[in-house]
């Protein structure tokens, strides 16, 4: 499961399963053997819109198992809306799998997963992979009420524990989700997926226990291939990820340059950003 | 370049000096350097991709947010992030040999002094068929003045490429201008092989929670099929005012989008923001193409450039030679 | 007018002389004269209706096709179909007297004279609270150069309409131009106490099959969602230009459309194209900004005026005049 | 029913019944109790689109009985396509009844009622009342092939007779369906919908026979109810139905006046229209 390996192609995919845990969100099932064996922790697809209106959108591979795969749609708009339509039996093309995933190859013994909104889609993959190589992986889990923490069970059934933070206290601890890092005995590698303001303070966090973290970065994508250069994120010029850019230009000489969240991530090491 | 199919394929059209078997182009910007759709087309299968625009130093480019999703569209502001022409010519035109179709080199500038300077690097790498100059940039020396919004700023950066190659040079106009035949002119008379119309279309969009833009530069360009009724009218009123050939684009997705382009006047077509939504879209829309000049029983498309446009007295002289 | 509700309602809103007490109108040409959407929305919940345009002489419009549906948009080429200014007066205006709503007439025109005479006449009825000056017509004294794509002839008819009344004038800019904001001072110096921003966007489609122009006039003018980044940053650069408040419009559907408007600095928008969508539109737009108000904590619509808008001084001397 | 009395309005309807009679046509029945009584034959709605993009559609009103009505489908485009995805149970709102219907005041013993394509969705209350007051009412429709021709039944169940023509000959006549108005007894009175070139050779039929014609058109709309003017067609000046304007400017004299299809019609009398 090298991202080497994984050379994306179109799949033509068909819906298997839909169900909704929680209020405006859909899990969608897909027949895709070809693709499982190819999928790694951290990849995402791009799901190409049935009615061939507006753009493609970004979506985790939540799992990957057998010949099917799934996503998680949270309805935000008109193309998470349009996809959430989608019923059994219908046909979803996708592009995938994209972007290089999580670094799992050597693992400390704590792991410690922070997820929220549909940064969950994006870590179960991960969460298992931590587990089979032996390392004890925490979901640390955040939304802003109960209702919206959907699918723990999941979690728990590759192996993870799981804590939860709700911003109203209706479910676990109430408040960020990023203090429970600082809760109880702290990881040795933090994994993390979620809106932008929670990787920031994840980050935060991570420099303050002096942990490692990868964050899977969310942008707006326009192409999600590469070729735009629309999903940009400042970064070390010295880290292995930066474009092989000079120095910017006369007006401009600074120390980063901006990598392409789809091509050279999604995922990045905390301290490689310059954001 | 595919010498042999351009003989053969009803669909192959000249452009200038360049020969193209397929009429469709992934357009600058949208398109890298073709490289990155290759895993999801058959890049054979389309006439070229044009490249993303290089200015003389290397750009970082805008703060993100640099997209965001419009009905039916999308606004950009990506800001000519790109390495600048040296690191360019050293280490990224070399693979744009194994192309198997034509490779367009794409050229920005903020002075007219740069344009020749990048014009003139770039067009003497053999990688590169043909240039195509993106004057949509402000002007440094004349208060950012917008050069392709000008038909004097146009004419002289159009001359300044002209001199320093050979090769095919297509210019870009910008729709967010009075009357864009009057710029036409001026980039034909200046020298220009052909026109590419249009690119984006100035706009913007705020974000109401946050109350500020959406965009990092806060303003943007728009594209998609939504500037598609903008892009053709411009292509119609472009084909009135010159004899050379133009390359169409703004929100082609279908064959018959690019059908009203080709009726309007233009001689190829660039396919961008579609791509973004089905990679196969350049496929699809040659695929349709064929079939439209079938079952209407035309032999080629040069048949049926301008042939929607009353005003358009040079389709005869096209097929003359683009034959 | 609904002076009663102007004092109280937080949506309230002041445009030169005029008040409303909904920043919501009927945009001109969409609207009728307003009694065509009666059956579908109470007129008291709206802050008035925008007539169709006006011409000295009665016209018969272009022919049809006048309209054709393109993707997030429509373009329509309806040709100023009216009876001519006389008949107006006499058969027409005596019916705006019952309106619940401000009513405001829209003139147009072939020449200068066109609009100084007709805006005189028509300012002078007391069933019309203020003038819509819609100069996006030809001159035809002047080799039929647009009168909104000029900044000397937007001057002259503004200023000759302004001559014969004290009514509110709200002069009408079209985006068709390389620079709104220079002809937004023209009309703002020669005396407009308001901006209508902005009038459709010129396009065109063509009807692949019959290898024609789509509409019976060729070109035509784009409207709905598919322009509205385009409306939004014309409206954000007049803003910065001018002091005088600007009637948003271009593609508003929702509260967050118009909202958009708002904060780049609009007073008040005009809502067109989507009452074809569903004529309930203005009223779901007056209560979503009623919603995001109070959200936000706002005590008024004025608040937000240019609040997206760095560059826009002038949104606390509105609050001024309007309060 | 008269038009005067049906003021229309906003009802919103639910989908009671879907049917497909033919390839790209789908039948829907509403739940519209308060519309029903006010549907004159002729009358048409605009239905709003259920996502909210794009415009309001016009079609014609195709059944009305008890506190039911359907339209009939054919799909050409977005707007039709995305209104024949709706299933029973879902929410349509639609604007109606608009326009004035055919005018079947005093009738003649015998009518033919020409119809083709979407046209048939006008004609069948039509047929109905005309057979209900007495007249003889015989349907001409016709296609390009056996494929398109739809509900001939429904329209034999309300007592017309029906005969048909196919561009390929596969069903009835081979040829133009107005080429069946010069076969047997020439009619007392012409009703016809359907496409423009249909609708024109109807009117030349009809002035070669002397017999009167009501045609109801279609063109493109925008509102649907009078406000944009975007749906005209030239008719006589002194006809009722002309705008009460005075003739056209200097530059252009003519005799006639561009009047509404959507408020003035959509039916209108082969003899007043200047196209
Ligand atoms: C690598 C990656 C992985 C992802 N994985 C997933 C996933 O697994 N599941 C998932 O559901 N999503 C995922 N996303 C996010 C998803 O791609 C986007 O949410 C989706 O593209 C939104 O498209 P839309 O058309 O539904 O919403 P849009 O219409 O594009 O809106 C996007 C957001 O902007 C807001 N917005 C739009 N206009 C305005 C305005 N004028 N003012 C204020 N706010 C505005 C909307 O409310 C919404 O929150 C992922 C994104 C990336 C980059
Ligand atoms: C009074 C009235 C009653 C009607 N009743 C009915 C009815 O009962 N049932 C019904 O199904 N319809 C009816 N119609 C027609 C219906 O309103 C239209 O077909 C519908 O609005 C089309 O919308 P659309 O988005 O599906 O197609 P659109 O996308 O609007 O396309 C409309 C037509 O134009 C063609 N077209 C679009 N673009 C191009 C191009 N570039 N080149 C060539 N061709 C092009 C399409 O192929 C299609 O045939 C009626 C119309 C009127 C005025
Ligand atoms: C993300 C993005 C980046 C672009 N970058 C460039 C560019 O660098 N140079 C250029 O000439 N045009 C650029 N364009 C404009 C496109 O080449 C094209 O002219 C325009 O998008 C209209 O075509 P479309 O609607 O098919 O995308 C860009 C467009 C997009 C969407
Ligand atoms: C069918 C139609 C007719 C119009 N007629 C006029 C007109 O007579 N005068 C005018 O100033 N604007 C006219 N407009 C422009 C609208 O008033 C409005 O400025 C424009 O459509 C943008 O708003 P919208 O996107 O909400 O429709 C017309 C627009 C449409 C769609
Ligand atoms: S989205 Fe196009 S480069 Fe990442
Ligand atoms: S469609 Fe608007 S007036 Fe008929």
């Amino acid at each position: 499961m090298q991202s080497a390996l994984a050379a994306p192609s179109i799949h033509a995919t068909v819906v298997l399963d839909r169900r909704e845990p929680g209020p405006g969100i859909v899990i969608l099932g897909l027949e895709a053997p070809e693709l499982v064996a190819l999928v790694k922790p951290g990849h995402f697809l791009m799901a190409i819109p049935p009615a061939g209106v507006a753009a493609a959108t970004a979506l985790g591979i939540y799992e990957a198992d057998g010949s099917r795969i799934s996503v998680m749609l949270i309805i935000v708009g008109s193309r998470t809306a349009e996809l959430a339509r989608l019923q059994p039996g219908d046909q979803l093309d996708v592009l995938a799998p994209l972007g290089n995933g999580f670094f799992l190859d050597d693992l400390p013994k704590r792991v410690a997963i922070v997820a929220g909104g549909v940064g969950l889609a994006s870590v179960l993959l991960a969460a298992k992979t931590c587990v089979e190589r032996g390392a004890r992986a925490e979901l640390l889990y955040g939304a802003r009420t109960k209702a919206a923490l959907v699918d723990v069970e999941l979690f728990e059934g590759v192996g993870a524990s799981v804590r939860c933070a709700t911003d109203d206290g209706s479910r676990g601890y109430r408040g960020f989700v990023t203090d429970l890092l600082e809760q109880g005995k702290p990881p040795e590698l933090i994994i993390a997926c979620g809106p932008t303001p929670m990787l920031r303070a994840t980050a935060g966090k991570a420099e303050h226990l002096g942990v490692a973290a990868q964050l899977s970065l969310e942008e707006t994508f326009g192409c999600g291939v590469g070729a735009c250069w629309g999903c940009v994120v400042p970064i070390d010029r010295a880290s292995p990820r930066a474009p092989s850019f000079p120095a910017a230009d006369i007006h401009e000489r600074r120390e980063h340059a901006n990598a392409r969240v789809c091509k050279e991530g999604p995922v990045f090491w905390a301290h490689e950003l310059r954001w | 370049m595919q010498k042999a199919a351009v003989a053969t394929s009803p669909l192959a059209v000249r452009i200038g000096r360049l020969e193209l078997a397929y009429p469709t182009l992934g357009a600058s910007g949208c398109y890298g350097s073709g490289e990155e759709y290759a895993p999801f087309i058959d890049l054979s299968l389309i006439g070229g991709v044009v490249l993303k625009s290089v200015t003389r130093y290397p750009r970082l480019g805008n703060p993100t947010p640099r997209l965001v999703h419009t009905p039916g569209g999308m606004l950009n502001a990506i800001g000519l992030q790109n390495p600048g022409i040296e690191h360019y010519l050293e280490h990224d035109v070399a693979k744009f040999a194994t192309r198997p179709c034509a490779v367009i080199g794409s050229v920005a500038g903020f002075s007219v002094d740069d344009y020749a300077y990048v014009g003139e690097r770039l067009a003497a790498r053999s990688e590169i068929d043909a240039l195509e100059v993106n004057i949509s940039c402000p002007n440094v020396a004349d208060e950012g003045e917008t050069f392709a919004c000008d038909p004097a700023l146009t004419a002289r950066v159009t001359a300044a490429v002209r001199a320093v190659t050979d090769k095919t040079i297509i210019v870009k106009l910008s729709p967010n201008v009075t009357d864009i035949a009057a710029i036409a002119r001026e980039a034909e008379a200046a020298g220009a092989d052909a026109l590419a119309v249009i690119n984006t279309v100035r706009g913007m969009s705020i974000d109401v929670e946050r109350c500020r833009p959406m965009l990092g530069n806060v303003t943007g360009g728009l594209s998609g099929p939504a500037i598609r009724p903008i892009a053709v009218l411009a292509v119609y009123e472009v084909a009135r005012a010159v004899k050379i050939p133009i390359v169409g684009q703004g929100g082609i997705e279908t064959a018959r989008d690019a059908l009203e382009f080709f009726l309007a006047g233009a001689s190829a077509v660039c396919i961008g923001t579609a791509n973004f939504t089905d990679p196969r879209a350049p496929l699809h829309v040659a695929d349709g193409l064929r079939a439209y000049l079938e079952k209407h029983g035309h032999g080629s498309l040069r048949e049926i450039v301008g042939k929607a446009n009353v005003g358009f007295a040079d389709a005869q002289q096209y097929e003359g030679d683009s034959g």
